[in-house]
């Protein structure tokens, strides 16, 4: 059953030192206030899951959190690369990173078996592709029927999963809408899942039944974070901060220039400035 | 802007446009490829379904997406799934005709780089990787790809096989039992290619308006191979040019963070 | 691109002699009007697929149409027995039945695996279950990261499949919800798929974005047949018939009862039969 | 009718539902587990999420379905699912604490036979089979068993083994590499079961008022074991016998047709 906490006690109480955790979202609904929440709490040594790393993955790499990074498309979507983690990669700079580098239809594979408790994902995948010579980690598993040989990658089981969503419900329900992405099951495939809401509505009696609902049992905690997945965005309540992300770009090249915005905007606020940060962005429909 | 009236990557993305048909399923990358199958649908091919890999099934956004996951995508589909299904039943499921993907390095053979420049372990520089590139490239019917010509970027030799296209060229994609066609079509900003039926290199078939064989070989790496009847593309139609612009002026004005609507919601409290 | 037709020339369209075909419909949408359409063309030799299969297969069985059964559980829900089946397997009345049965979440799998376009399906399955005996087709394959032997089924792929959906709009997109059982999975895996609507629709463009649609592309043909599920139900529509499955049970246990209701019900009968069939049990919210 | 006020199948089901907590998340079988687990929700256990295999995850009926897919199930459910994500994230994903099943013929051991009676390839009678039962029983954290008594029912070999329960008893489960508990609860319509810790054979714990030891053994097709210190099943209070009559009466006639409404479809025309 899930409790209702301050994002600063959810991150406290699930995210260790050393911990696989995923901050999941794809493009839409990316968990920022949670992410930046940990970067206040300072953990170190994790590694970090996600298919498409972006601002909140080269913000942890960049204050030296994170020991390695499994990932599918490290970019900044739409603009170009992460300054922080060729830093971490080509230079080692703060530290080292250890990569485990696979395709997008591997990490989404991954996840689902996470989600449904295998051990492993078969598909057909990397067919001439190098990662597979590069990764240990993608292994092949011949079908007993057809003699095909299939790619296989290890399910994707993060110590805590953390993604945003637009709403609970009083019980703590949690809905997931418009690009859900692998929210789902990556909430499913960890053993702990927090998620941030925008907001707690009553119940969910108007709600379509075949709408991505978490179970209240399925989610070991929530916080309220309106504005929490900025400067990427939650369907129905503001659209993307597109100038953010190209800003981003000019802020990451910089190692002194990255500290001080990080000093200014992560170390110095709280979760209750993403409310803010959001306003201008919101739905006038 | 030319003497032509319209700009080489005008003419890119218009040509690709044109290999887009009503019947096409797409399975679209950011950047060149976007813009080229929104124009498509936007003037010859309304039907054409288009995909992004963020799960957004048939979408006709008004504005050009900065990432493959803007909401304007999930607003205009017909419907919107999880990342999972998008790669299992309609990627792998055999369902796109036409993979459309940028590049960083490309090969005469269609083998694209996009994870590092030098070696894995330690390059010179890191690329993004591949995103949904690998598996987009053997599980769609065919391949186009689209990109500005640049020594750099049409090279001899890629640092990295992200995704396969003819590998050494020939019948390699067939060895390695997969048996979709692979790059069919490359277009650039100076001209159009398609693969050698059996060696599989790439061949210049039309050169756009105003470009000269000099010029497409001087910004390739590679000795460049000319189709014994060389086209010229034709240049670019008023229709053609005017909507590529306004969805370029449109797109702007978005990604500056002028409001566009946050739409379609659930419908409760 | 989809077609719309009359379910007579849509059946007579994408079914053969000898096909490999599925009726799918997990207690909700069952495609009764489709199946009682084959009924009346009198296909042959068919290698019937279902995870549930109930009153339509044991019609079809008991009309001498299949040649072989794959299925996870042959019972009328809620009521008992399927008796035609029970004849044709007990006695080879009215002739010899090739049955391949598995449990429901192999069969889950392997439709799933199907739509995904894969030869097979792993999950963690069959466990100390006797079918894994009894069932050539009941693998294994061995997980290359943890040495965890899994169950490994081939994945279904029907030459046709039909399901029963709520409604389509005006370019073929066909809308399921409710209990979506595996309708999806079942027209993906199908090289055809045919389905049959309560009615059709202008467009979707007040639908929730994240409900189950299939694209007008990855539809073979659509027959408009209002009540065309019943004595099954579309949510919204009307309710179960839960009364006509339960007189089925007499119906079925007699040879000659069967073959005069079938006469009677279904061969002298047609699509257009079934808005009636509904009448009664349609929603009075 | 007994002059005890209610029936044993009254009491089974009672038996039962005593059985279940709010936080258990159960996965329902149709018939007495389906009766068992909303009796529970209706009384002592509000909370409980009530899980059939139709997708419907924390439904709450107000009739008995008679299918597991029945419409009332949908209407009720905090969400439905789809059937291959049913049975992946939600059962095989470890999250099912109960698995409530019914039985044809059931051995001392817990093992299961819904397949056949008689020989599979030839049998005397052909029954429905496993549905989800193979991997209920394998995947769910513990299983509880419910069916009233008969000789044909409780048998000492099953014919079949449609699921496992402990197999030949002992250590049986983890020699197969089953973690989970496997059946830790039979209630019948005359008594309630433990396994034995160590053997893992059913053992009568407790019997239901007016029951006998000789009236057991005589519908049980093995010898039966009974506890040292046997206890009595407390008789149903007044509040568990009206919400089971009054759960079966809507139950009674809502199957004879009448009609309850259709409700929630999509909000569009």
């Amino acid at each position: 059953m899930t409790k209702f906490l301050p994002l600063s006690k959810a991150v406290a109480d699930n995210l260790n030192n050393g911990d696989t955790v995923a901050f999941e979202g794809f493009t839409h609904l990316i968990p920022t206030a949670a992410a930046h929440e940990a970067i206040r709490q300072g953990f170190k040594d994790l590694t970090l899951v996600r298919m498409t790393p972006d601002l909140i993955y080269d913000q942890m790499i960049g204050m030296g959190m994170a020991r390695k990074a499994i990932f599918s498309y490290a970019g900044n979507p739409g603009v170009g690369l992460l300054r922080r983690l060729r830093d971490a990669v080509e230079n080692g700079f703060p530290h080292a990173l250890e990569i485990e580098e696979h395709s997008h239809a591997a990490m989404a594979n991954a996840y689902e078996a996470g989600a449904a408790g295998l051990p492993c994902a078969i598909f057909r995948g990397y067919r001439g592709a190098e990662l597979a010579r590069v990764n240990p980690n993608i292994k092949s598993v011949t079908c007993p029927f057809t003699g095909e040989v299939l790619a296989a990658v290890p399910s994707v089981r993060p110590d805590v999963t953390f993604i945003h969503a637009q709403k609970a419900n009083k019980r703590g329900d949690v809905l997931v809408e418009g690009i859900i992405g692998i929210q789902k099951e990556a909430a499913l495939a960890a053993k702990r899942a927090v998620v941030t809401v925008e907001e707690v509505v009553d119940n969910f009696d108007d709600l379509h039944p075949n709408l991505t609902v978490l179970p209240n049992w399925s989610v070991t905690a929530i916080s309220v974070v309106p504005g929490g997945a900025h400067p990427s965005y939650a369907h129905g309540y503001y659209i993307r901060d597109n100038a953010s992300y190209l800003e981003w770009d000019e802020i990451a090249a910089d190692r002194d220039r990255f500290r001080e915005w990080m000093q200014k905007n992560v170390i110095e606020k709280t979760a209750d400035d993403f409310a803010g940060r959001v306003e201008h962005l919101r739905n006038v429909a | 802007m030319s003497e032509l009236g319209f700009t080489p990557n005008e003419m890119m993305t218009i040509a690709a446009s044109r290999a887009l048909k009503g019947d096409d399923v797409c399975f679209v990358g950011i950047g060149a490829p976007s813009a080229a199958c929104n124009v498509a649908r936007l003037t010859h091919a309304p039907d054409i379904t288009l995909i992004y890999e963020s799960g957004t099934i048939g979408t006709a956004p008004d504005v050009l997406p900065l990432s493959i996951g803007d909401g304007e995508l999930c607003d205009t589909a017909v419907t919107t799934v999880s990342v999972p299904e998008m790669f299992r039943y309609w990627l792998q499921g055999g369902r796109i005709s036409i993979g459309f993907l940028g590049a960083a390095q490309l090969d005469k053979f269609g083998n694209i780089n996009t994870t590092v420049i030098g070696d894995y372990a330690h390059p010179k520089t890191r690329l993004p990787g591949g995103g949904g590139a690998p598996e987009i490239a053997t599980s769609s019917k065919e391949i186009y790809i689209t990109m500005a010509q640049s020594k750099r970027g049409m090279v001899e030799k890629i640092d990295f096989y992200t995704s396969f296209g003819h590998g050494d060229g020939g019948d390699h994609r067939k060895r390695l039992g997969i048996d979709t066609k692979g790059p069919t079509l490359l277009i650039t900003d100076l001209a159009i290619w398609k693969p050698d039926p059996v060696t599989k290199e790439f061949t210049v078939v039309s050169l756009h308006p105003g470009v000269t064989r000099d010029k497409v070989q001087e910004t390739c790496g590679w000795t460049v191979k000319f189709a014994d009847t060389l086209e010229e593309t034709p240049v670019p139609t008023q229709l053609e040019l005017q909507t590529l612009r306004d969805l370029k002026a449109r797109t702007d004005a978005a990604h500056k963070g002028e409001a566009v609507s946050a739409k379609r919601g659930s419908k409760d409290g």
